[in-house]
């Protein structure tokens, strides 16, 4: 029989990962945005710059004065790649900024291990990965606070992208740049501060993401793959729609929960390895511009 | 800017005007253009425009920038497909044009901004303008069977006379990319030419040449015209050029019709003048 | 030869001969839509049958005059093989006269029938139509463009090979008998000299005299059937034809066509010749580009090259002094041999060259030393098209750069008091056609024809050629002054292309410099000298100091040869734009044609000699078409002269 | 320099196109040859086994996959994935087909992962760049999902690994890590045969014709869904007859997670370094990703005189794949074989550069 009360416990929880997608799939939006790139590396990001925090808290320093830590060098990874790989390739074809980010991808894998070694570490947040008391009382529903916290301040941080991306003025730019480089360039938008903002964000993105997956699942080299997710999330959102991600994220995290739990079993599991990514292809053949893009007309 | 600089006739020679007859002599309508209208958007690319073209002729779309021209071609051969208006090629109505279809009808083009296949030399270029006539499927290729051999040899012969044809064996075996821009120009139509079309449409074939190479680009079109008997349309906002090498021409403006008729014709053609004097050069 | 009368002695038995003993033999290959077409002796001699017969059905009669003028082509050679065969004289012509040019010609010999490469010859022919009555036919082989021309003229080659081939399926025999039919003594060619000076005259040679001397010359040189050649100079030369035609119909090796001008480098290396005939401006023009090119070379072959170079040059030396090279040098030479210039000689496709042959003008010994340096056997021959050619060759192991070699066989030589060289031989021609007086001036009663040279034979029978005698002259002070001499060593710098001296009747030698574009230009490009074109860069102050530093070296070595140390050039100009057979200072062999040139820079020369700094050219003399520009004068440094004197 | 071409001309287009116009590559490659053919007589077992047998298999995969990048443009991460079909294919032809020949089984599993592959290309008649990429990622993941949950694939067996069956050819068992070289030499070299053939007619003009300008492509009258699910196709069989290999010449024991992605993206790595559109480069980039671990390893020992901690080896080796793939897209987009290609035109043009 059909248990209500456990399927809301299960949309919920994968509401609440899908945000996280959504969050790292903003990453990705981000630098999309402001120097199209797919920047395939930002799933090496997250993990990289989690494991920074976590290591500089490791060699003492406290929580607060780890956290700017961590996004400096997140910041700097992230000017170093425009610098290095970037804009070496501008006005190359997409496929190759692609592979150049996989490339990427490696270095910085590499780099994490080189520098934090390869063993998975714990990262406490405070928050208890338990059931909150009066929720299981009043209906009975196991609901994390970890995974209500994180649902919490992942909705926050999409919330305020989305508006920095709509309200502020580094938004617009940041709009025109997507755009048009050169047009942006011509009407004074100072494309340097855009890139390391974007950058920046996107390190800060990753970051977070980093910290909450981290705190649920432990800080390891795995984070690389869950961060993989935004590439179906990204396909079903569109490339450069912030509601898009959200929405593709929110429906990503569910679907992808529902199924494991109700169909997975009949396969022995496992099958969230690989929905999503089933579900943005079938997506793909009805509707290959995303839920929010624009269709793309074929000039000749 | 006065009125004969911009209509006045280039001093170009060609044979094939001066000559009494023509090897090929032009013939009933091959291609019918009726009404034809088509939209992005709401944007109106062309509007009730109708048209023939007949068998063996150089016809010339001509108009300002933005005219249509292009579009026009891309009609032709099923890039676009219109939202009103009938194509027919002697007779036959075509509906649901695809770029393919159109070539399979014997309708081979050339772009504006070349479109050449980068990665590969002239000659292979040029083999590849004959997809339609490979037959033999990926196994009787990789095995070397006869019929793959045999079509390799085929289109081999094919392109080689094409290089021959337009004076570029020097530069056979060299990628396309290493070109100078008029001798890609001149491998584009080589390998439009390779699938020996029927009807070739040729989009601003002369754009961005420097005189000598209009004057050579000319030549080979007459020759082709002349030697193959291939019906030409072509697109250029090169007045002069046009005139000399046209059997006979429509004027677009603003996606619509504002004149068609023999150079001359158009050249006497009053609102032809004052869209051509509209433009700013 | 004892056995000469039983040999074939015309072209069309000798065609037969070798379409029987060798019949699927490679005659003639031709790069054509990317690979190598060849056709056999036997497949050329069907070719000629047929086309011979179309011709004779159209025509064309013992002794009638049938012109050739397209680029050298299987078919062009297989026309000449028909027309032989009907025992009508071929007229090949230049492919790049103008039609006014070819007027002449069509109409001093009577011209029937006309082979013509494509439509570009076929326009300017039919131009020419209205004031050349004879012409009757003109066949065209390429048909691209021509498909609407509509002149009764006209016929395809094909239309004609396809009746020809009817005609010898109807009657084969009566076809074949024709080609016997032929004489020794009967006319075979009209040259059409491209006079240095004066209208061009049609110069008739007999089967006999050119196939005599192409067996000499194979004799000497040890041909085979063996042998490859490329036919890439202009067939209206005597010199190509029978390098492309006689000989290969003598000796029965293969002729080989390139593709295009623009492939023939590319064409000769595929190739690989044996048998290779050059005239001084093309190795002049393949010495630059190799100089060119190796200065771009790596480091480390650069040095290689250079070293190797001067070693051999050593080598070379002591053996002519008669001592044995010092090891080092041989090493050297050894290791550059198969470092760079085994390589090199590969890459130029010269490295199947067994004989190269230099002729139709003076050569630089410079420039024969380098090729040999190489290790290509190159020597020079010395004869016109009067002397069918073969007067005196270098013999193997006997090569000095500054003479022609020894008489060839057969040749007997001999010379006025004006040193002027007179030939008597049976290749001489028969006569100017339809010129008699001008036969009369240049052949005397004994038969000696007057070749109008300058030369001597020195000890050891050696000849060397002088200059044209009307060319030479004697400074203001009575040295005797030969321009060609000067011109030769000006021209072997890689910077100068051309180079026109004066000072006949002069109290100095002044020249007029042509710089290559080419080399001077990538000299430009590495010292990053900025210009906008041919004319910009002749002007630039750098260039002529270049030019300048050049001639300095050359009046060097002037100053070494007592003989030659009063002709130092003085002073000299860098021309705006180079000379050219287009507008005629050059014949279209590219010989200068001083009569012209000293008209037209008359203002030039006289501003040289009058010392001024600069010139005045006005549009019609300076080849910019602009009006008149200013050219710079210069003085160049002139060595003083050596006492140590020889004669 | 060692080109000695004055005198090799060509009579006929045959001659013209074939794959080594020139006398002294025949040579050269003779040469190669013959040396590939006798090296198990000089090279021990480790060699055979951990490196010259990898190096072909991986090389045939790389092809495969350069086929479909390099030469279709088609971007793809799924490589692995089709190994793995090719592997699961080939055992359960042989577990459960009596008596199936090898080769035939083999090939059978090329056959099984082409059908995969034409499944998951038909996105890419509709998408294409990193869209098309997620979609083969996709496949990757499915694939090798399937394979670990449907027991059947591997013959129910407890610990989810299956175990190659002996390669028998001919009633021979090819035990020994020289017969299992030899094998996976001739297949190889076939298919690589057959792949140069298949790249310098007119299905590799297609395919290049998508790659470079896909609406000329049209227009010239190809078909993209023909030609890309094509190229899908044929990359996909190599990759799975690769995977056969890899399994039954290398692994013998093999479980689908022996498939990651991370195997994908060294295949990708391989086509890249080696050099895209390029037959040679996939050879070369496969050796070259093979080999680099095995000179760190070598660089170490001569360095610290000490084997560095495995960990950090294979961080190393992230990085400087990593580096090498960003140098190579920015400076040598066309990796080691377009090198070697400079290096010959100048050999022939010795002793000028150009």
């Amino acid at each position: 029989m059909f248990d209500i009360s456990f399927f809301i416990e299960v949309l919920v929880g994968g509401l609440l990962s899908g945000i996280m997608y959504s969050l790292v799939a903003l990453g990705f939006v981000l630098i999309y945005k402001a120097s199209s790139v797919f920047n395939f590396a930002q799933g090496s990001m997250v993990f990289f710059a989690v494991l920074t925090f976590v290591g500089v808290m490791e060699k003492g320093l406290p929580f607060w004065a780890a956290l700017p830590v961590a996004v400096g060098v997140m910041v700097l990874v992230g000017m170093a790649t425009e610098r290095f790989v970037l804009r070496p390739l501008v006005s190359q074809s997409e496929d190759t900024l692609l592979m150049a980010t996989i490339g990427l991808s490696f270095v910085i894998e590499g780099v994490a291990q080189l520098v934090w070694g390869v063993d998975v570490r714990n990262l406490d947040l405070g928050i208890r990965d338990e059931p909150i008391g009066w929720v299981l009382d009043s209906t009975g529903m196991l609901i994390s606070q970890l995974d209500i916290t994180a649902g919490i301040v992942a909705s926050v941080m999409v919330a305020s992208l989305a508006l920095l991306f709509s309200r502020t003025k580094v938004g617009r730019g940041l709009r025109a740049v997507a755009d048009d480089h050169t047009a942006a360039l011509s009407i004074g938008i100072p494309l340097k501060q855009i890139w390391m903002l974007v950058w920046a964000t996107a390190g800060v993105v990753a970051l977070v993401a980093g910290m909450l997956w981290g705190a649920r699942s432990g800080v390891q080299f795995a984070l690389v793959w869950v961060a993989l997710k935004a590439l179906p999330v990204l396909i079903i959102g569109g490339f450069t729609s912030v509601p898009g991600v959200i929405v593709a994220g929110l429906l990503v995290g569910a679907s992808e929960k529902i199924v494991e739990v109700y169909i997975g079993p009949k396969f022995g599991g496992g099958v969230e390895v690989w929905f999503p990514y089933v579900l943005a292809v079938l997506f793909l053949l009805v509707r290959p511009e995303g839920l929010f893009g624009e269709r793309i007309i074929r000039r000749v | 800017m006065n009125i004969s600089t911009v209509l006045q006739s280039s001093p170009l020679q060609s044979n094939v005007l001066q000559s009494s007859q023509r090897a090929f002599p032009i013939g009933a309508p091959i291609l019918e253009l009726e009404s034809i209208s088509l939209r992005f958007g709401g944007v109106k690319a062309l509007t009730d425009i109708s048209f023939n073209v007949l068998e063996h002729e150089v016809r010339a779309i001509i108009g300002p920038n933005g005219a249509g021209k292009s579009s026009m071609l891309n009609v032709i051969n099923g890039v676009y497909v219109p939202q009103e208006g009938t194509i027919s090629l002697r007779g036959e109505r075509l509906a649901g044009m695809t770029p393919t279809a159109a070539a399979n009808l014997g309708i081979s083009r050339t772009f504006q901004n070349i479109a050449l296949f980068k990665g590969m030399s002239v000659l292979a270029n040029i083999m590849a303008g004959r997809a339609l006539r490979a037959h033999a499927t990926f196994l009787e290729v990789a095995l070397q069977l006869p019929r793959a051999r045999r079509e390799e040899t085929e289109s081999r012969e094919a392109a080689e006379e094409i290089i021959e044809f337009l004076e570029i064996e020097h530069i056979r075996k060299t990628p396309v990319s290493r070109l100078p821009y008029g001798l890609q120009k001149r491998v584009e139509l080589g390998r439009a030419l390779a699938a020996e079309p029927k009807i070739l449409l040729l989009d601003e074939p002369m754009a961005g040449m420097n005189i000598e190479e209009k004057q050579d680009m000319c030549r080979f079109i007459l020759d082709v015209n002349d030697h193959y008997g291939t019906t030409m349309v072509l697109i250029e906002h090169d007045m002069g050029v046009v005139m000399d090498i046209s059997d006979r021409v429509v004027v677009l403006d603003y996606g619509k019709k504002i004149g068609d008729g023999t150079p001359d014709e158009v050249r006497a053609n009053q609102d032809v003048i004052d869209a051509y004097l509209g433009v700013a050069h | 030869m004892a056995t000469e009368s039983s040999e074939p002695d015309t072209f069309s038995k000798l065609l037969l001969l070798h379409a029987r003993q060798r019949g699927e033999r490679p005659a003639l290959r031709e790069k054509k839509r990317g690979i190598w077409r060849t056709v056999t002796w036997r497949e050329l001699a069907d070719e000629a049958a047929a086309l011979a017969a179309a011709l004779s059905a159209r025509g064309v009669r013992r002794g009638a005059h049938v012109a050739f003028v397209g680029d050298n082509r299987p078919r062009l050679y297989a026309a000449m093989c028909a027309a032989h065969w009907l025992g009508a004289v071929a007229v090949p012509l230049y492919q790049d006269a103008t039609s006014g040019e070819m007027a002449a010609p069509m109409q001093s010999a009577d011209i029937t029938h006309i082979f013509a490469e494509n439509q570009e010859q076929v326009d300017k022919l039919l131009l020419i139509l209205p004031r050349c009555p004879t012409v009757r036919c003109i066949v065209y082989d390429k048909d691209r463009g021509l498909r609407h021309y509509n002149q009764p003229e006209l016929v395809s080659y094909d239309t004609l090979l396809q009746q020809g081939r009817e005609l010898v399926a109807a009657n084969g025999d009566a076809v074949e008998a024709e080609a016997a039919t032929g004489r020794s003594e009967d006319a075979a060619f009209v040259f059409f000299t491209p006079g240095t000076t004066g209208p061009a005259k049609g110069v008739v040679l007999t089967h006999g005299a050119l196939i005599g001397r192409a067996r000499i010359a194979a004799a000497t040189e040890r041909l085979t059937d063996a042998d490859v050649a490329m036919a890439y100079l202009p067939p209206g030369w005597i010199g190509q034809t029978l390098f492309s035609y006689v000989q290969p119909m003598v000796v029965g090796y293969c002729v080989c066509c390139p593709e295009s001008s623009d492939t023939m480098l590319a064409d000769m290396r595929e190739m690989g010749p044996t048998y290779f005939l050059a005239t001084p401006r093309v190795l002049e023009a393949l010495f630059t580009q190799v100089s060119m090119r190796m200065e771009d070379a790596s480091r480390l072959n650069g040095r290689l090259y250079r070293t190797g170079m001067a070693a051999s040059r050593r080598i070379a030396a002591s053996t002519s002094a008669g001592e044995t090279a010092s090891l080092s040098d041989r090493l050297t030479r050894a290791m550059s041999e198969f470092l760079i210039f085994g390589p090199l000689r590969d890459v130029l496709g010269l490295s199947k060259v067994r004989v190269a042959f230099t002729a139709g003008d003076a050569i630089a010994p410079a420039l024969v030393n380098f090729f040999r340096t190489l290790g290509v056997n190159l020597k020079q021959l010395y004869g016109s098209t009067e002397t069918g050619f073969f007067v005196a060759m270098q013999r193997d192991g006997q090569v000095r750069p500054d003479t022609v070699g020894q008489a060839a066989d057969g040749v007997e030589l001999t010379f006025t008091a004006q040193r002027e060289i007179l030939v008597r031989s049976p290749g001489l021609f028969r006569e100017y056609h339809r010129d008699p007086e001008a036969t009369a001036q240049v052949t005397n009663a004994e038969g000696w024809f007057h070749t109008g040279d300058a030369g001597y034979l020195d000890d050891d029978g050696h000849l060397r050629i002088v200059d044209r005698i009307t060319h030479i002259g004697a400074l203001s002070d009575g040295t005797p002054y030969a321009p060609r001499l000067l011109e030769n060593r000006l021209k072997f710098v890689s910077a100068i292309k051309d180079a026109v001296v004066f000072g006949d009747r002069r109290d100095m030698v002044c020249a007029l410099i042509d710089i290559d574009m080419a080399a001077v230009g990538r000299w430009a490009d590495r010292r990053s000298i900025a210009y906008t074109g041919h004319a910009d860069l002749a002007s630039q102050d750098e260039v002529y100091g270049l030019v300048a530093d050049s001639i300095k070296a050359v009046n060097a070595e002037l100053a070494q040869d007592p003989a030659l140390a009063a002709s130092q050039i003085h002073r000299f100009v860098i021309l705006h734009g180079e000379l050219s057979a287009e507008d005629s200072v050059l014949t279209r062999t590219g010989k200068l044609r001083r009569g012209v040139i000293a008209e037209r820079f008359r203002a030039l020369v006289d501003a040289m000699y009058a010392g001024h700094a600069t010139a005045r050219v006005d549009s019609a003399d300076a080849h910019q078409g602009t009006a008149s520009t200013e050219l710079k004068i210069r003085d160049a440094t002139v060595a003083r002269a050596h006492s140590r004197s020889a004669a | 320099m060692f080109y000695r071409e004055a005198g090799q001309f060509r009579t006929s287009y045959a001659q013209d196109s074939q794959i080594l116009p020139l006398r002294q590559d025949r040579v050269g490659m003779a040469v190669l040859l013959m040396a590939a053919a006798l090296v198990p007589f000089v090279a021990n077992a480790y060699w055979l086994s951990a490196i010259l047998i990898p190096w072909l298999i991986l090389s045939l995969v790389a092809l495969g996959q350069n086929i479909l990048m390099g030469y279709a443009g088609q971007l793809s991460l799924g490589s692995a994935g089709f190994m793995a079909v090719g592997a699961f294919a080939c055992y359960n032809f042989i577990l459960r087909v009596p008596g199936i020949p090898f080769i035939v089984a083999v090939i059978l599993s090329g056959i099984c992962a082409a059908l995969v592959g034409i499944a998951f290309g038909l996105p890419s008649l509709r998408i294409r760049g990193l869209y098309l990429a997620v979609a083969t990622l996709a496949s990757q993941f499915f694939i090798v999902w399937s394979l670990d949950k449907f027991a059947w694939f591997k013959n129910y067996d407890p610990a989810g690994v299956i175990t190659a069956q002996k390669i028998m050819i001919l009633g021979h068992d090819f035990a020994s890590p020289r017969e299992k070289y030899w094998v996976v030499l001739v297949i190889v070299l076939v298919l690589t045969l057959l792949a140069k053939n298949m790249a310098r007619g007119s299905v590799g003009r297609g395919w290049m014709a998508v790659r470079d300008m896909d609406v000329a492509a049209e227009v010239t009258g190809l078909s993209l869904l023909r030609t890309k699910l094509q190229a899908f196709a044929i990359s996909s069989f190599y990759c799975g007859v690769g995977g056969a290999l890899f399994a039954f010449a290398y692994l013998q024991t093999v479980e689908p997670s022996a498939f990651t992605i991370e195997l994908s993206f060294r295949i990708l790595f391989m086509v890249i370094i080696g050099g895209l559109g390029t037959i040679m480069g996939s050879f070369l980039g496969a050796g070259f990703i093979l080999l680099m671990p095995i000179f760190l390893n070598v660089f170490f020992h001569t360095v610290f005189g000490k084997s560095v901690d495995a960990s950090i080896a294979s961080a190393l080796e992230q990085i400087i794949f990593g580096v090498m793939i960003i140098t190579f897209l920015i400076y040598e987009p066309l990796g080691l074989a377009r090198l070697w290609q400079l290096t010959k035109e100048r050999l022939r043009l010795w002793p000028f550069r150009h």
